[in-house]
């Protein structure tokens, strides 16, 4: 894949337009996290119903590669079932972008707010999970996602 | 094009890697020399020399091999003091760069010297290396880092000095002496006769300084220099921290280990001659051998020339830069106070876009925050994008530049 | 001579300095391995190689060199992993070598750890580089710094150890797994089994056993494990610091600067994730990448091999030098309990003016204290002779050796 | 010169007979100082009447070149008036002994105890000089020894 071929019009126009791009003011849980090397940094606030993601925005600053993906996480995680969310792979995002052989600097872009996901939903999680050792799976689930 | 220029351009086959090319069959055109330099031959071939005829640990032994490494080792500091016009060898100190340097500093001085309320001065242009060290020991002291603040130009304004040296609290100053991402020549003199009228003592981060032009440490006369081996043709694993005699003799050992003691019993140790006290364990051997032979490199074309090329170049890029649409250039336009560094944005592409799309045609920019989140913070911006001459770039390079970015707008539909 | 003895001397080949001549036209005889090993060319080339075609500045750019430059580098650290046997890659620090690995330790573990009256142990034949960080950290703290004895085969004296774990005061027990004078090889099992049993943190110095044998970290069950590149045909410059992970979570950063932050602000920072927090500025990528050309040499070989290899040298020269009237070897003649390392002193002729003549003779031997100053009280001498071996030296050179302190011996009219 | 040719007959003598060995228990001035590199140590007790140095000793450990010009600087400095022997060079002793290309490590231990009588020689003026310039003079000859 050429670096050119990397930003289709898909990726160009998520990136101007996000979606699900904002705050919710009374969300179950916000989380924050940056890229260390380039700076990108990425919210993601969500709302629980009936063990769904009843909702959920992002807010932050990336780069193109990072908003598209951030707005495709969130469109694919909208609705769903916790235990579904946790199962969301690095490729379910990059497949859906054609992104699977992004170099490994940019993968990290565009798997920033994966990682913020994740790490929200461990947060959450750890608050109302009864089984401690759930808690560490999906925090090694977290911290495997680089 | 002037003469100067063309025998700048001879420069080019004593580096390897510019024969290179990258992605799909582009020649590299290297813009990021402020992160990193490449290295001539001449590097190459005296760390290849070192290690295939005279490797030995160094002061040690007495055989034959020792002896050789010893003297190579050595005359690297011989040809630093020459460099930035040192007069006593003895202060000068071999670290990995200039963030070991300036830790060393914050351990080695300011842990003995840095008590409850006192200040530290930075500055918002600095490299994280300036700033970070800094954090950690006036958190420890309960002492206070503050910044002198930065106007439109990319300038630092003094008037922020002035207020901080009047609380009668500061006793350190530290400034980068060229700016990593806005090219900014600080205004070093003033700075410094300044704080010497408070007698305060002050630092100066030459990483982006030494490389790119004539540096005179002892005119200059601050306190602590410090700066990197691998930004001006030399290895990575080599920097340098000289301090005044005055100041160093104030100061207890960094690290503990092998070279830098003198007597070693079981609950005392006394110390070994400076600068071996500050040099524990095997240092970098081979890497200060050829950064000894990139100084020799650099000397033979002449730091004025250096800073000559340079200013062409910036020159010609500023105003090519200048004329794509959309694209926004941070720092003053006064080419007599800026190095060979550019920082721009351009549009609403981030700038991790502009980047990957010039590297598509073989072409090295850097993008991100250069290790300084505080400027950014002041430039209200998440990251720029950002090129950087040395004395192997050329003008034709500029123009693939400017044509690369024409294809981003292209790209981005700007 | 067998087999592997015959095969290990193909390996001369591969190591350009070793065809060197010394002094008058003497071959040269290197046997100085423990202070630094000679490097092959496959070190040599990786190195040339890395600045020739992949030198950028790592982790922070996104075009092609950048992206090479840090996969090469981040593969080293794979190579280190799979060399000692270590499962989690990110708990792997690069440094410069030993002495900055320990420091770090004493630095960013020891300062917030250790309280006043808490004692740390090390033993009589510890390196400068594993007695001077903890002298230096003990007196900061108001803490005690104990040591475990030696008995007369150079063995440690594991009684005081029970003694000090005893008071409940130890917080940190610091060994090194081969001793750098004696040779001798500790017994680590049983001291950090000890320790275990105590709920005591274990620091093993590595810098002479992993170049030398197979070296299992996880099996060893210590918490911080340190050894340099240098002595194990790697470049200078690099060296490895590993720290199980639940004590490294616990730790504040080292030095401060780019790469090892994840956010700065003017006056907060947040650090980056494991292992780079520790990894602050520009590291020795070169070096770093010369060192995994080295692993792989070694591997290749295989260390089993290696240790075979030094048992049969170091029988030889045992049992040639013990000839030799008048020459008194230290430590034990068990060479189950011994690596590759022979100290000696010779009647009354000072170490120094034995080195000095048999250099006159291409040979290359230490003399001194060997960074052992509390060793050297200890067996009550001021300095000895130490030979040391590595893969490339030969039964032949050990000859050499003896006529030369034969010549020796007629000088000093022994 | 090779190496084998250092070891004249001189030089084995004075290293197994060192001239003026021992200590002076009533000395005027006791310096002590070693080599970081190699652990040689030396020590030198002075005596001084009426501006001369009436009586000079040294003890310490050192190899066959520390002792020699250990002997020979003794030699040479017993009953020599103070600013005489402040003049004393590094040739004055290593040419005595025929050492004058001698390699850069040995020439510290040729020179060991050289700068410990410079240093006990300071130590003392230091002491009873009046002008202080001088001191920085004899302080910065002794730094410069090396
Ligand atoms: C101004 C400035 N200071 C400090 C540094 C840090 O240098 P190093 O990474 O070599 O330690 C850099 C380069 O990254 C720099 O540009
Ligand atoms: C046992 C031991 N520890 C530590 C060191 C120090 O290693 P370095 O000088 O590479 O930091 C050495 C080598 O000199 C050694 O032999």
């Amino acid at each position: 894949m050429s670096n050119a071929d990397i930003y289709h019009e898909m990726i160009i126009d998520y990136s101007r337009n996000p979606i699900n791009y904002g705050k919710i003011e009374d969300h179950d849980v916000t989380f924050h996290d940056s890229n260390p090397l380039c700076g990108d940094s990425i919210d993601i606030d969500m709302k629980f119903n009936d063990n769904k993601v009843s909702d959920i925005k992002f807010h932050g600053k990336g780069c193109a590669i990072c908003m598209a993906c951030s707005s495709v996480l969130t469109e694919i995680v909208k609705g769903k079932e916790i235990d579904e969310v946790r199962n969301i792979s690095k490729n379910d995002i990059l497949s859906e972008l054609g992104l699977e052989h992004l170099q490994a600097v940019r993968i990290k872009c565009a798997l920033l707010s994966l990682k913020v996901l994740k790490s929200a939903l461990y947060s959450y999680l750890g608050k109302h999970l009864k089984d401690s050792q759930d808690v560490d799976t999906l925090k090694e689930e977290a911290a495997n996602l680089y | 094009m002037q003469s100067s220029q063309t025998s700048f351009e001879n420069i080019r086959k004593d580096f390897p890697i510019l024969k290179r090319t990258v992605r799909e069959n582009k020649d590299l055109v290297y813009l990021d020399n402020a992160s990193t330099t490449q290295k001539p031959n001449q590097v190459i071939d005296a760390i290849t020399d070192f290690y295939r005829n005279h490797n030995a640990n160094i002061h040690r032994a007495v055989y034959a091999l020792a002896e050789e490494a010893t003297e190579l080792y050595e005359q690297t500091r011989d040809k630093v003091a020459d460099l930035i016009n040192i007069k006593n060898r003895k202060e000068i100190i071999f670290v990995r760069g200039t963030t070991e340097a300036i830790n060393l500093v914050a351990y080695a001085w300011g842990r003995d010297h840095l008590k409850e309320s006192d200040i530290i001065v930075t500055t918002e242009y600095e490299h994280h290396s300036n700033i970070v060290p800094w954090q950690l020991l006036t958190k420890e002291k309960g002492a206070k880092l503050e910044y002198i603040g930065m106007d439109d130009d990319g300038e630092l304004i003094l008037d922020d000095l002035d207020k901080y040296l009047a609380t009668g609290k500061v006793k350190l100053v530290t400034f980068s002496l060229v700016s990593n991402v806005l090219g900014t020549i600080s205004d070093a003199e003033k700075i410094i006769s300044k704080c010497k009228a408070a007698g305060v003592l002050t630092l100066i981060d030459g990483a982006q300084a030494v490389p790119h032009m004539r540096v005179d440490v002892e005119k200059l006369g601050c306190d602590f220099f410090a700066f990197s081996g691998h930004k001006m043709l030399g290895p990575t694993g080599i920097g340098i921290l000289w301090v005044r005699t005055s100041v160093l003799e104030t100061m207890n050992p960094f690290q503990g280990g092998g070279d830098m003691i003198r007597e070693v019993h079981k609950y005392e140790t006394t110390w070994n001659d400076l600068p071996y006290k500050f040099e524990a364990g095997t240092p970098s051997i081979a890497d200060v051998v050829g950064f000894g032979a990139a100084i020799d490199y650099l000397l033979k074309i002449g730091m004025d020339n250096i800073r000559q090329h340079e200013i062409e170049l910036t020159s010609y890029a500023l105003e090519k830069l200048s004329s794509v649409k959309g694209l926004h250039i941070y720092g003053t336009r006064d080419i007599s106070k800026r190095g060979g560094v550019i920082s721009f944005n351009f549009a609403d592409v981030h700038p991790h876009d502009v980047a990957q799309i010039v590297d598509g045609e073989g072409i090295a920019i850097r993008s991100g925050h250069h290790c300084a989140q505080v400027l950014m913070e002041r430039l209200n911006v998440a990251a720029t994008s950002r090129v950087s001459f040395y004395i192997y770039n050329t003008k034709e390079e500029i123009d693939k530049l400017i044509n690369s970015l024409n294809k981003v707008a292209r790209i981005f539909k700007l």
